[in-house]
């Protein structure tokens, strides 16, 4: 009876994040208390607005939420720490319209952050060398892939590299982004970084990074009240799954699950939202390795199976296009640290349907959809509106 | 000096160094599904109880990339490259594992067999080594580990 | 606005677990698949029925809890990591009883699990060698509280003994306990013991764990529908709560909160049920380190403050008392591996409010209270009842 | 040879090694409450903009303990029992900190100053330092680090 979750009188209070980058100066409760005061900021609250919080981190450290939390004031509200490898950010967002969804909370806080320059090897996100997926890097496991679609269909490296180049350069539009190209990029460049596993150039696989980012969700009265004359945007719905089984399937190793897991998830969210594909106007997803974009063009429902490469031959998914992708970078450009990237995609998405993206606005922006897939395996669809999408 | 697995649990090593490893996998008595590695719930039907199975020791590559860094496992076997494949194997299971050869010995479709590559030495001074697939027929990469 | 959830109509389905232990051969992934597995076959349930899961752990590892969770079968369900210090596993059961009562799934699992034995110094529950908060044991931390009450209060060592000899005993009895003792242990055998922190000895702190429990919560009347003639138990309320700040406040070093944290999260609890601690008929808190206890059994309600020792010179608290605590041993005897722990003392909860805890059998069980404190600092309770309590 | 905090930003060393080292507060200019350690938002009124400020050297024994097990940090000094206190000082903080002295050598209510114990050398040789209270006046156990 898996099903999406559908958000009712939902609304985005706040936003915040820290630039992602290699910040090893910086401890990490700073980062987190960085973006959450800009969210905080952003939702004109202070800590004594918020009912709960739901904190997403993927690196070692029991407390690290908690902690983090005491940094906005001590008033004694409920703090979780959620984590769901690389989808950590959006199931923390999940969790929080949720809460304000079932009236468990006025006021909810998503706080996300990481340190990929703190992890140690084996006890965050990769295997120790004495497991059996040690081998294995992840950047291979998506190159598997890459490899598979380029036998099966024909997809070549420069249509990988294009899309790469895409995300590279709208990271230069956006000042959150870790990655900010001085040049335009171009897919000759991108296809001539340094090897890491065929097809897949360092250019076309997301940097390590540090980082964090906060978002701040409310009852849509509240935010009504307290911020008026602001373009609202809502939280619409949710959809989380993890692996159903198929046939060839694989279970030792880097997996995130069969590709039919985020068209199934996309399919669960979009029922709970009343909405399709057709109605979104801007989409980000899971491009830590750039193949996997090309994918979910596809799995997301936005052209039909075999179809992707004609999407990146129109340029439907960057500047101007039908449906753009990754508008800040994306994980390639904006950044990947773990937690906090998925509510940085819910920072961008929001800053596009408030209008305020600067430099890489998409116009008349609605409908905004967040996916992101987590190793072992999870995947998230997620959708937010504002005022202007269809009821 | 003994050989060991990386982990234990996921494939067999015979004692004649010049026999090949076999992957263990579990067998649904009710649905008749393989799976690599072992488990006791049915993860298709989920039947609980499964019966122990040896996988076959060699399968066709469904994909496979070539690894220009040196990392983790092969770090320890201070090679600059590497191939990396899934393979599908007749009972069913795609397995993940690294090759055995140089970046033109593979093609999709390929057969492959198994056998082990040697990590490193653990501090008892055993052969930590995990499973690895070469083209078939081909003993010019060692039919053991540590060739 | 902190306020706990009050639930509605969420019934326990299923409950199992592994008894504790320093179980160094078994993979932590069976020891959380044998735990499911018995909670499934208490419930009469396959993975299919489950909705959501939620899993609590707080040792290092991305992904544990969705690997974990592979092994009951691949249906696809939404599954989410939820930690939260040593209050893990009661977190774990708040989130699905939360999810059935708000009805985000008619059937979620609570897992949890944990392998002390796994843990390296500095990734799990301990601080690093390089962190300020090192040169403390979390047992020195407790000892200076039982240190200020002594002095306070005039309380003894051997009234500490006493409970801990009590929750020995109670260990005994317990099948799924990690320490039973084979005679009965005197107050006197416990102060005997190696000092660890003064007035602490190490039978008055908690063992190093390894284990795995898990509960399943779902809609009343699909328990009811499934489960004919057995004894229904019923989620009904929780408050989860951080600190709030207080005069004298520590920051650094091992904290688990003001002790107010207790008395405000207990009575969010006990309002959200519209209960009180006269209703209560057996519970079950954090006695990790044996002075706790006494603390709350005045900071839950059981009697006033400064009058703890007096419940325990009654032996109130113990097998034919008033209020008995920890029954199944407590944190002290049954374990304390981490993530499983709350959901083991819920184990223990619902099989007195079954009437089927053999031997340790409190009469006429009908309200069960679990409580337990987090490091960082977090405090939860939560409150369950079978039909036998007043409406 | 330096000394280095076991953790930076939570006390000061002075160069002179005579001199007691300073612990790190933050005192809220909106309520007047003074925290350790450093923090930016005030924890009791929410007010975002503290002021650094230097804490007392001396405070008051709220509770104490002595642990009879080597570890962490002691492990490192060599040391078989250690004892542990909860400190107040005079502007408001409780500071939990190790003790320097003997296990009859403290009481609550008794007023301790503080001072630095070497935990360990680091790869360059420096001295790993944490912040320790000793009982007030008591120069017997030393004014610096690693006597
Ligand atoms: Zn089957
Ligand atoms: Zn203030």
């Amino acid at each position: 009876m898996t099903r999406g979750l559908r958000f009712d009188g939902v609304a985005v209070a706040g936003i915040g994040m820290v630039r992602f980058g290699m910040l090893q100066e910086t401890p990490i409760a700073h980062l987190a208390r960085d973006a959450g005061l800009l969210a905080l900021h952003d939702a004109g609250m202070t800590l004594a607005d918020i009912d709960e919080a739901f904190v997403g981190y993927i690196q070692p450290g029991s407390m690290l939420g908690i902690k983090a939390m005491k940094e906005f004031g001590l008033t004694g509200l409920p703090v979780t720490h959620i984590e769901n490898a690389s989808a950590t950010g959006l199931v923390a967002f999940r969790d929080a319209a949720w809460a304000v969804s079932s009236g468990r909370a006025d006021v909810a806080m998503a706080l996300g952050f990481d340190k990929f320059t703190d992890m140690t090897r084996g006890g965050g996100r990769g295997a120790g060398r004495d497991q059996i997926d040690a081998p294995i890097l992840p950047a291979a496991y998506f190159a598997l892939w890459a490899q598979r679609r380029m036998h099966e269909r024909g997809t070549t490296a420069e249509q990988f590299a294009t899309i790469a180049a895409k995300n590279w350069n709208y990271g230069a539009t956006c000042p959150t982004a870790h990655r900010r190209s001085d040049h335009v990029v171009t897919a000759e460049e991108v296809l001539a970084a340094r090897m890491v596993a065929e097809p897949l150039t360092t250019m076309m696989c997301c940097p390590p990074d540090d980082g964090a980012a906060c978002v701040i969700l409310a009852r849509e009265d509240l935010v009504r009240e307290r911020q008026p004359g602001r373009p609202l945007v809502r939280a619409l719905a949710s959809a989380l799954t993890s692996e159903t089984y198929t046939p060839g399937h694989t279970f030792v190793g880097p997996v995130v699950g069969p590709s039919a897991m985020t068209r199934a998830t996309a399919e669960q969210c979009y029922e709970a939202a009343g909405l399709g594909p057709e109605d979104v106007s801007v989409a980000y997803c899971h491009d830590a390795f750039v193949n996997e974009e090309l994918e979910y063009y596809e799995l997301l429902g936005f052209c039909a199976e075999g179809e992707g490469e004609k999407l990146v031959a129109e340029g439907a998914t960057g500047p101007g296009g039908s449906i753009p992708f990754n508008t800040d970078g994306g994980l390639l450009a904006r950044g990947h640290p773990g937690g906090p990237t998925g509510l940085a995609m819910i920072h961008e998405a929001v800053l596009q349907l408030r209008g305020e993206a600067e430099g890489r606005q998409v116009e008349n922006a609605r409908v905004a959809l967040a996916h992101l897939v987590g190793g072992g395996s999870v995947a998230t669809v997620n959708l937010l509106g504002n005022e202007g999408r269809a009821p | 000096m003994a050989r060991v697995p990386i982990e234990e649990g996921f494939f067999r090593i015979p004692d004649d160094p010049a026999a090949q490893p076999r992957l263990l996998g579990s067998r649904c008595p009710a649905c008749g599904e393989v799976f690599f590695p072992r488990r006791l719930v049915c993860a298709k039907c989920l039947h609980e109880g499964t019966e122990d199975t040896e996988l076959s020791t060699s399968g066709t590559i469904y994909t496979w990339t070539y690894c220009h860094v040196p990392m983790f496992g092969k770090k320890d076997a201070d090679v600059s490259g590497y191939g990396v494949a899934q393979i599908d194997l007749p009972e069913g299971p795609r397995v993940q594992s690294i090759l055995s050869g140089a970046r033109d010995d593979f093609a999709i479709g390929m057969q492959v067999e198994i056998d082990l590559e040697t990590l490193r030495h653990d501090a008892d001074g055993n052969e930590v080594v995990i499973y690895r697939f070469r083209p078939a027929g081909d003993a010019a990469h060692g039919a053991g580990a540590g060739s």
